[in-house]
């Protein structure tokens, strides 16, 4: 049941898979996103304060008591859902949904009300309670393809967006589809244990796509009925005695 | 026999005042909210007095000679010194602002120009797309070629981008040009 | 437009001002619109003057003002909620284009809207308000007093009217020109 | 005033807002003299191969750089290393190079004030300091093995009383020793797991403090999900459940030290096994049965009381060692932080051999992979680009510090090494330090150890320098990596190879070349005959660029190569060694704990610590940002009396620590676990004074064999100390997901 | 009836002796033997003169200012300054200067908000209801609960602008016409509030004006007569009330109509404030019952407001005549009525959940139980008591007892917003994302400003407005006359 209008089979619909059974919880993939996305980062008060800036968070739960303890880690980031919560709630379309399944937001439509942030289950949505702080030498390292967001904005994991367009104005450029494995967000690109997949999953050759048919792919909150674009799939334990 | 509207002077003037400030601050708003304003001209001085009008009307050298990067990248790309000296290296060498980017060339000084058409952060914008469809340059740097020394000519308001995407079919999803 | 004369009589007590309408009317002859009771407060209809030809009749179209701005604002609405969705065509939480719900809520709210502007406009056309000019009037009123107040055409009328006012238990007669 | 500021004013003031309406702020369009040949996309970047240098993995990565800086570093997906992917310290690479407390200047140490020199008399100076030294010099790097490492080797070598040492991650010393006894090869044997279906991590974590976490990483996710239809089977030991323990199937916590005995264990039971069911391998049954003898006293009923797992357990480990599945037993920091690492690791590398051995299947395990390359180069490169092994022990530096106590020395040069930090205090580094009258550093940051330093020299940061380098393991085939600068330097910084080269020159020493860049090409094509898939063709300066476009050299074994499986040297020798004594720790009885100190990914040794990202990067176990903690089982915690928060006291004979206790069910109870590379005292604003220093706590206890610190041999106490902290934690202590996502 | 009916006898007063149950509401004051300045006025049978000192009396509140009001008017005008200056820190440094973070989006500013949306119910929902019922004890009090509306509503919306992260592009949320052609989404209950706020201010604002004309002209006239400053404005607004015949009728109709159309926008604004919360899909939040809950703790917090506010009104202007305990004691009927419907709502949502045991909405009551316990009990502890005591006519007509009573249903109701929001926001489905908030200094020097701000509008209405609804008491003297039932003259009102 996908919502009503776009994402045809012949357009690209984005989507990304989380092999649980391969995340090591190393946490390469939260500072490449930092480093891809202009991400500031909020210092000691700022954390103090319980705020955090993490588009891609390494969720860790705690199970169990010694010795049979079990840690989990559970990669979060938007779930670029297809009916996403988060839009209808915008009061000024800074946030919605494009035709390739990516659930986009406008940084400088963004009024700052918050409410998307209220009405994402999986609180992967971060506002600017400050301007960010890059002073002096660190503005050399600002990735020129991403905006930055003053204050007042909210933010999430946009699927490296600039990326998937510039991966697709290189297909386009050779007249020819974007191939499956062209455009990697910065996470995918870098995790090293390849527990992250990204691709076209209206393409069933793609790799995401298997995985994401594959019997272990499950949606977080499935029961909420936002159709994510990211699929985990299941693991992290298998009896082994 | 009773009179009501005894207005006095003061109340008038308050009156006046409130509605004045109203109506002062709804022209400011639509000015500000229409944007023509943005149009500031905006004539730098460069550091190297160069001119279009010479380079590309009289001398009818195509835009894309020099910004060479315009038609496969993001970028215009401003053309280095090294640009320059493949033809003044046998043109017009004794002029004084052709020594200037001779010293620059020998020195391995990169030029340091004034940008004139400048976009917000939040706006993405591709030469190469543009380019592609056969958009010409004067859509949005304006006479470009008439000019000696360049001039903002546009504003670059949202709509300005957004009549010329509809009437051409471009696409108008946000994300086309935000990021 | 023709000149004409006022005469207010304020009476202390209701009683007084009961007795005398009736006799003032007859007396000038005055049809509907040329006497008006002022009051401090809303008295029930028939009491001040108990011939219903002579009341000032509520119009009707008093309640059009509310029920035509009422379907002002129900367009506004659907255009404001519906038409704003059509042309802003983004896909936002799967939701149509043109949905329902939000479309009524608008509408309810800017059909109430503008039924209260309407009210309050026709609250003023058919109340006569504002007015600021120069009117027959006293602050006696506010204090309460009831003044008879009526039009004549001629001064030897207002002054007759004015003696006849006081004869009939006015405390205060105030003669006026085109001030009704 | 930009636009946003000013639309904000507008807002709120809209008349003033007009008034001050005074268009954008200038910018400037810098474009390059002479543009890059390649005439890429300018906006999208030119990306260069390089490698980084974050650690010694020599893992290949990709930069890209838009307009001569450096945005991105990803991984170089033709990297046998990398393999595309880039760890958490390559990626943040970035800022270190963009760094606001990068040193700008040449400084020089007046009575502890520094002062900005220019570079002719920084190197006049050191020139002159050398001259007067003759020969009585010592070096100290960090264990990289690169060019510098190769060109200092030549400029000092172990003539006139030179001394040459290094500073590397502790423990790597046993894990070379522990396998070359098994194999003739001097490196760190580095299993690739991709192929394992079985794989016992014995304390190795991989993820946080692993010889190369990018390359374990990337085989362990292929062995787990790599393979279709098959899903590797992981058991971590070890006496804390760290990220690594995590992700694999199943933790077995065994008590400290005893990582070896488990192996052994194993192997009677593989052994064992092999002879009652009457497998031949080609060992031979003699042999088999020698050792048999020889383990006879490991049998798991009877190690049950020293590593705490049950004998059945020990069985089903066993079973894929014998059974077709190839089974994999990787070592790491959780073995050889103890007096019988080497042993330990060679326990290990005998169960894996035997394994290969006895098994059918088990060539396919690539582990053994390698290829076959020209002896004559992997000397030249050796020599060239990096220290001898034996150069690199932890007992060196040992030596290295009693020389200085004796005044041995009268001029030291450290290269990107912190010792005053990162070793123990009860080594008295900086005491030592102090003996010696002339000391030059070459840092991109004042740290403990540059401050101690007479003459700070700014080194250019990796991303803008020349270098070659061997990584420090093996990962299945031979790798000369090539690090080339990606970022125009921007600040008055000079590489130190070329600084010393420079000043060894002037001194009158013989140089091997004029410059690092120069040096390494002399070297590259002196044996350009040897490496394998640079086409003969090309000319020195193409294959130079051929080389540089690929980030290094390495053979493509996909192709064209023939894969060796590498002589198990002395597999039948091994068996008069397989005894292992008994762990010694540092610390009489009234230190009842076992300290535990262990690496993060973020922080490293330390030289994390000043970097923003890291801080805020939530530690993967605790989920801390920007904090120091110390782990205790919530059942001592509960006994000791404290919740998380409070401040506890960590006691041993050489020094005490106090920071806020953060009770974690993954640990032993008679553990207490420390992240290092925390309690920076002169690193920058973000680093000092976050936390305490666990190495105030070690004492020397020295692996033997290997000479390698024994650094989880100290015993301690703790004791609740007054106060509590706010913990930032980046999860809610009460945060649980009720799901069955995790299980399979 | 006819009017020869309608009548005033000298005995009026000695024919009451109808115990303590009166029914003639406005006659209570005249026995009240402390006002015998109202009695002697009254007892005289000419309306003139009495209803001139109706009028004085009533106005002296407006047109008399003691220094102590100034003293107080400062006084709030630092705490607002101090809340305003506050703010305009946080405009300018950014949102970073409240407490609030990931994923506790909203905090004290939002609960603030919905308490002064509902605060302003009381007003306009107690005027039209007993305007369309008649009831006669309504009369003196309406102009007080409707300006009450007015300016809550005023400080209400003041809120989401506080609120915001970019101030400067709210404009973004009006649908105006832009070179962008870009629209609000009318899909978002934000919008829906917006508009529904903005209505309802247009709405209770013009109510209150359309109540005040008659009255405004009454000041006028003394303000003419005594060449006060205030003639200026209310000649002006009062727009040539004259109080004819003609604009008495239009006016009764279009009061009547207004009534009808603020009682049908007053519970739609509530309901969907309350659906900026259940629309959502955040457990706890995400119920059906919290239309109607609102609305009702809405009223309920407006009408103890309402009494709150009456007796502070009585105390400091010592208008006992005019606010009589009678009103207080009706007022405080309504108020046991609504709160044990309120109570109920609260049982039901409880209840429901409670028996579910359904783990992520459990987990909520469970973490508020645990973190927010005491305040809890405050909450509905308070609601109950309060309907415990007020079932006693001697608590409901003794002025400090309720004074202190309807104070404490209004903390338990700022306490309840704050439960709405806070918890449920800081136990959200995402468990690894738990988490903490107290508000800032900010959050509470603009949060006690805001209060400050209400009292300020108030205390200035109060000098500038007439405070009674002086017509409405006339016309209920007008109407009003004596029966006689067997022995008793009873003091009847005239209905149409």
């Amino acid at each position: 049941m996908k919502s009503f209008n776009y994402k045809k089979h012949n357009d690209y619909k984005w989507a990304m898979t989380v092999d649980l059974d391969r995340c090591d919880g190393c946490g390469a993939c939260v500072v490449a996103c930092q480093a891809e996305n202009n991400i500031p980062s909020l210092g000691v008060e700022q954390t103090q304060e319980g705020r955090n800036m993490l588009w891609l968070r390494i969720e860790r739960y705690i199970e169990g008591s010694y010795p049979d303890v079990k840690v989990r880690f559970l990669p979060m980031m938007c779930q670029h859902c297809d009916t996403a919560p988060c839009e209808s709630v915008c009061p000024v379309y800074a946030t919605y949904q494009n035709n390739e399944g990516l659930n986009v937001q406008v940084y400088n439509r963004c009024v700052g009300t918050r409410f998307c942030g209220n009405n994402c289950p999986y609180s992967v949505r971060y506002f600017n309670w400050y301007d960010p702080d890059f002073e002096g030498k660190e503005k050399n390292q600002l990735n020129p393809d991403v905006s930055l967001r003053e204050k007042g904005i909210m933010e999430k994991c946009t699927f490296c967006m600039q990326r998937i367009r510039r991966g697709k104005d290189n297909a386009a450029d050779e007249g020819r589809e974007v191939h499956d494995g062209d455009i990697k967000p910065a996470c995918v690109q870098t995790c090293p244990t390849g527990a992250l997949e990204f691709g076209n999953i209206n393409d069933h050759h793609s790799r995401v796509s298997k995985l994401a048919h594959s019997g272990r792919a499950i949606s977080l909150f499935e029961e909420k009925g936002t159709h994510p674009s990211v699929k985990y799939l299941k693991g992290g334990t298998a009896d082994v005695f | 026999m009773v009179k009501f509207g005894s207005l006095s002077t003061t109340a008038k003037v308050v009156l006046g005042f409130i509605g004045t400030a109203i109506a002062t601050f709804l022209v400011l708003f639509y000015i500000f909210y229409e944007g023509p304003f943005y149009l500031v001209a905006h004539q730098p001085t460069q550091p190297i007095n160069y001119s279009h009008k010479v380079h590309a009307d009289d001398n009818k050298i195509p835009c894309q000679y020099c910004h060479t990067f315009a038609r496969r990248s993001e970028m215009s790309g401003v053309p280095g010194a090294a640009r320059c000296m493949n033809c003044h290296e046998s043109v017009k060498q004794e002029a004084p602002e052709i020594k200037k980017v001779i010293a620059h060339y020998e020195n391995n000084k990169p030029i340091e120009w004034v940008k004139v058409f400048d976009l917000p952060d939040h706006v993405w914008f591709s030469h190469k797309k543009h380019i592609a469809k056969d958009v010409s340059c004067q859509t949005c740097h304006g006479p470009i070629e008439k000019m000696d020394v360049v001039s903002r000519t546009n504003d670059f308001q949202m709509g300005f981008c957004l009549d010329c995407h509809q009437e051409n079919e471009a696409p108008t999803d946000c994300w086309t040009c935000h990021t | 437009m023709n000149n004409h004369y006022t005469v207010l009589g304020l009476y202390k007590k209701m009683e007084t001002t009961v007795n005398a309408t009736p006799q003032i009317r007859e007396a000038f002859n005055l049809k509907d619109g040329e006497i008006e009771v002022l009051t401090s407060a809303a008295y029930p209809d028939e009491i001040l003057i108990e011939d219903k030809t002579l009341m000032y009749q509520v119009n009707k179209r008093q309640f059009l003002f509310p029920f035509l701005l009422g379907i002002v604002g129900l367009a506004i609405g659907i255009l404001l909620a519906g038409g704003t969705g059509w042309i802003m065509n983004l896909d936002v939480g799967g939701k149509p284009p043109f949905a329902l719900p939000p479309t009524g809520i608008i509408t309810y709210e800017f059909t109430l809207l503008f039924a209260v502007i309407g009210s309050v406009i026709s609250l003023l056309i058919y109340g006569g308000l504002p007015n600021w000019t120069e009117r027959a009037y006293d602050p006696d009123i506010t204090d309460g007093s009831l003044g008879i107040l009526i039009k004549v055409n001629s001064n030897e009328e207002q002054n007759k009217a004015a003696d006849m006012m006081a004869n009939l238990g006015a405390y205060k007669v105030k003669k006026g020109k085109n001030d009704f | 005033m930009d636009r946003r500021s000013f639309l904000k004013f507008g807002a709120l003031a809209a008349s003033s807002g007009v008034m001050g309406a005074c268009g954008q702020a200038t910018q400037k369009v810098i474009p390059f003299v002479i543009p890059p040949e390649d005439g890429a996309n300018p906006v999208d970047g030119y990306h260069y191969a390089t490698t980084c240098r974050e650690c010694e993995a020599g893992c290949g990565v990709v930069v890209r750089t838009v307009n001569g800086r450096a945005k991105k570093i990803e991984g170089n997906s033709v990297h046998p290393i990398s393999n595309g992917r880039a760890c958490v310290k390559a990626q943040a690479a970035v800022q270190r190079v963009y760094h606001s407390e990068r040193l700008t200047d040449p400084m020089v140490n007046k009575n502890g004030k520094f002062e900005k020199i220019s570079w002719n008399d920084a190197i006049g100076m050191l020139v002159e300091k050398l001259k007067i030294a003759n020969g009585k010099t010592f070096f100290l790097n960090n264990g990289a093995n690169d060019a510098l490492a190769g060109v200092v080797d030549s400029i000092f070598g172990e003539k006139g009383g030179n001394f040459i040492a290094s500073n590397h991650d502790f423990g790597h010393e046993s894990l070379i020793a522990g396998g070359s006894s098994l194999f003739d090869f001097p490196k760190i044997q580095l299993a690739d797991m991709s192929n394992a279906d079985f794989t016992i991590l014995l304390g190795a974590d991989m993820n946080e403090s692993g010889v190369s976490p990018v390359y374990q990483a990337y085989t362990f996710g292929q062995s787990r999900r790599g393979r279709p239809s098959k899903r590797g089977r992981f058991v971590y030991c070890g006496s804390r459940l760290s990220p690594t323990a995590a992700s694999a199937d199943k933790w077995l916590p065994v008590p400290p030290g005893q990582l070896g005995l488990l192996a052994l264990s194993i192997a009677q039971v593989v052994v064992d096994t092999v002879i009652q069911r009457e497998l031949a391998p080609s060992v031979g049954r003699d042999t088999l049965m020698g050792w048999r003898q020889a383990l006879n006293s490991f049998t798991p009923e009877k190690t049950y009381k020293k590593i705490e797992v049950k004998a059945d357990y020990i069985r089903r480990m066993a079973a894929p060692f014998v059974d077709e599945a190839p089974a994999l037993m990787v070592a790491g920091d959780g073995v050889v932080g103890f007096t019988n690492g080497t042993s330990s690791t060679e326990a290990i590398e005998f169960v894996n051999m035997l394994s290969a051995e006895i098994g059918r299947e088990k060539t396919k395990l690539s582990q053994a992979k390698t290829l076959q390359s020209n002896p004559t180069l992997k000397a030249a490169l050796q020599a060239n680009f990096g220290l001898a092994p034996e150069k690199q022990s932890f007992r060196r530096l040992k030596i290295l510090t009693d020389g200085m106590v004796g005044n041995e020395y009268k001029v030291g040069i450290i290269s990107h090494t912190n010792p005053v930090f990162d070793t123990p205090k009860s080594l008295k580094f900086k005491e030592a330090l102090a003996n010696v009258p002339f000391k030059v550093s070459f840092s991109c940051f004042m740290d403990e150890t540059t401050v101690e330093c007479n003459l700070v020299l700014p080194d250019n940061h990796w991303l803008e320098s020349w270098s070659a380098q061997l990584p420090n393991f093996r990962p299945g085939v031979p790798i000369l990596n090539l690090v080339q600068p990606t970022v125009v330097p921007f600040l008055n910084t000079k590489q130190a190879g070329d600084v010393l080269l420079e000043a060894a020159a002037k001194a009158g020493i013989a140089v091997p070349a004029k410059n690092l860049e120069s040096f390494i090409g002399t070297v590259i094509e002196k044996n350009r005959a040897y490496l394998k898939d640079v086409p003969t063709a090309l000319d020195t300066k193409e294959s130079w660029n051929h080389m540089l476009q690929s980030g290094g050299w390495w053979p493509n074994y996909n192709i064209g190569g023939q894969a060796e499986t590498p002589k198990p040297a002395s597999l039948s020798a091994v068996s008069k060694n397989l005894i292992i004594e008994d762990p010694s720790f540092d610390g009489d009885d009234s230190y009842q704990f076992y300290l535990h100190p262990y690496k993060t990914a973020h922080m490293g040794r330390g030289n994390g610590a000043n970097q923003a990202w890291m801080h805020e990067a939530p530690d993967p176990v605790t989920t801390l940002m920007w904090q120091f903690w110390i782990e205790v089982n919530p059942v001592m915690a509960s006994t000791i009396g404290v919740v998380e928060g409070d401040i506890v006291k960590v006691a041993s004979p050489y020094g005490s620590i106090t920071g806020p206790v953060f009770p974690f069910a993954g640990l032993r109870p008679d553990v207490i676990a420390v992240p290092v590379g925390y309690g920076h005292t002169k690193y920058g604003e973000l680093a000092n004074n976050v936390g305490s220093n666990a190495m105030n706590l070690l004492g020397i206890t020295i692996d033997k064999t290997s000479g390698a610190l024994a650094f989880r041999s100290q015993k301690v106490s703790i004791t609740k100390d007054k106060g509590s902290v706010m913990m930032m934690r980046n999860a809610h202590p009460r945060g649980e997901y009720k799901g069955e996502i995790f299980q399979l | 009836m006819s009017s020869n009916n309608v009548k005033r006898s000298s005995d009026a007063v000695t024919a009451g002796g109808h115990g303590d149950i009166s029914l003639l509401p406005e006659l209570e004051a005249f026995r009240d033997p402390k006002s015998k300045a109202a009695r002697a006025s009254y007892d005289d049978a000419d309306i003139y003169r009495d209803e001139k000192s109706f009028n004085e009396h009533t106005l002296a509140p407006m047109f008399t200012t003691s220094r102590a009001y100034f003293v107080f008017v400062i006084a709030l005008g630092i705490v607002i300054a101090n809340g305003f200056a506050w703010f305009v820190a946080q405009t300018f440094l950014g949102m970073g200067q409240t407490n609030m973070h990931e994923p506790l989006f909203w905090g004290a500013y939002i609960a603030t908000f919905v308490f002064w949306v509902g605060m302003s119910h009381s007003g306009t929902i107690v005027s039209s209801i007993l305007r369309l019922s008649q009831a006669n004890w309504r009369r003196p009090i309406l102009r007080a609960a409707e300006a009450m509306t007015a300016f809550s509503l005023l400080v209400a919306g003041m809120f989401p602008l506080v609120h915001v992260g970019r101030l400067w592009r709210v404009y973004y949320m009006f649908p105006l016409p832009n070179q962008r052609e870009l629209w609000p989404n009318f899909k978002s209950p934000l919008m829906w509030d917006m508009m529904a706020i903005g209505i309802y201010l247009t709405g209770s604002m013009t109510f209150l004006f359309i109540g005040l004309l008659p009255d405004l002209a009454v000041a006028r006239d003394k303000a003419i007569r005594e060449n006060n400053w205030r003639r200026h404005y209310l000649s002006f607004l009062s727009l040539g009330w004259r109080g004819s015949h003609r604009e008495w009728s239009v006016y009764n109709k279009a009061s009547m109509f207004l009534a009808v159309a603020i009682l049908c926008i007053a519970p739609s604004v509530h309901t969907i404030v309350s659906w900026d919360f259940a629309m959502t899909m955040t457990p706890g939040w995400h119920t059906t019952i919290f239309g109607p809950y609102f609305v009702v703790g809405a009223i309920y917090s407006g009408i103890a407001a309402v009494i709150t506010l009456m007796i502070s009104l009585r105390w400091i202007f010592k208008l006992d005549d005019v606010i009589r305990t009678l009103h207080i004691d009706c007022l405080a009927k309504l108020l046991i009525v609504i709160a044990i419907i309120w109570t109920y709502f609260y049982f039901c949502e409880f209840n429901v959940v409670w028996y579910s045991q359904k783990p992520e909405e459990w987990g909520i009551w469970e973490w508020q139980a645990e973190r927010f316990g005491s305040f809890l009990w405050i909450m509905v502890g308070g609601s109950v008591l309060s309907i415990f005591l007020m079932s006693w006519r001697k608590i409901r007509t003794n002025m400090v007892a309720m004074f202190f009573i309807t104070l404490l249903v209004n903390v338990g109701m700022f306490i309840e917003r704050y439960l709405i929001v806070v918890p449920i926001l800081s136990h959200r489905d995402s468990a690894y994302m738990w988490t903490d908030y107290v508000p800032s200094v900010t959050e509470l020097s603009i949060i006690v400003g805001s209060f400050a701000y209400f009292v300020l509008l108030y205390a200035l209405f109060l000098k500038l407005f007439p405070i009674v609804t002086m017509a409405d008491v006339k016309e209920g003297v007008i109407v009003s006359g004596d029966v006689k039932l067997g022995r008793h003259a009873v003091r009847m009102q005239v209905k149409e």
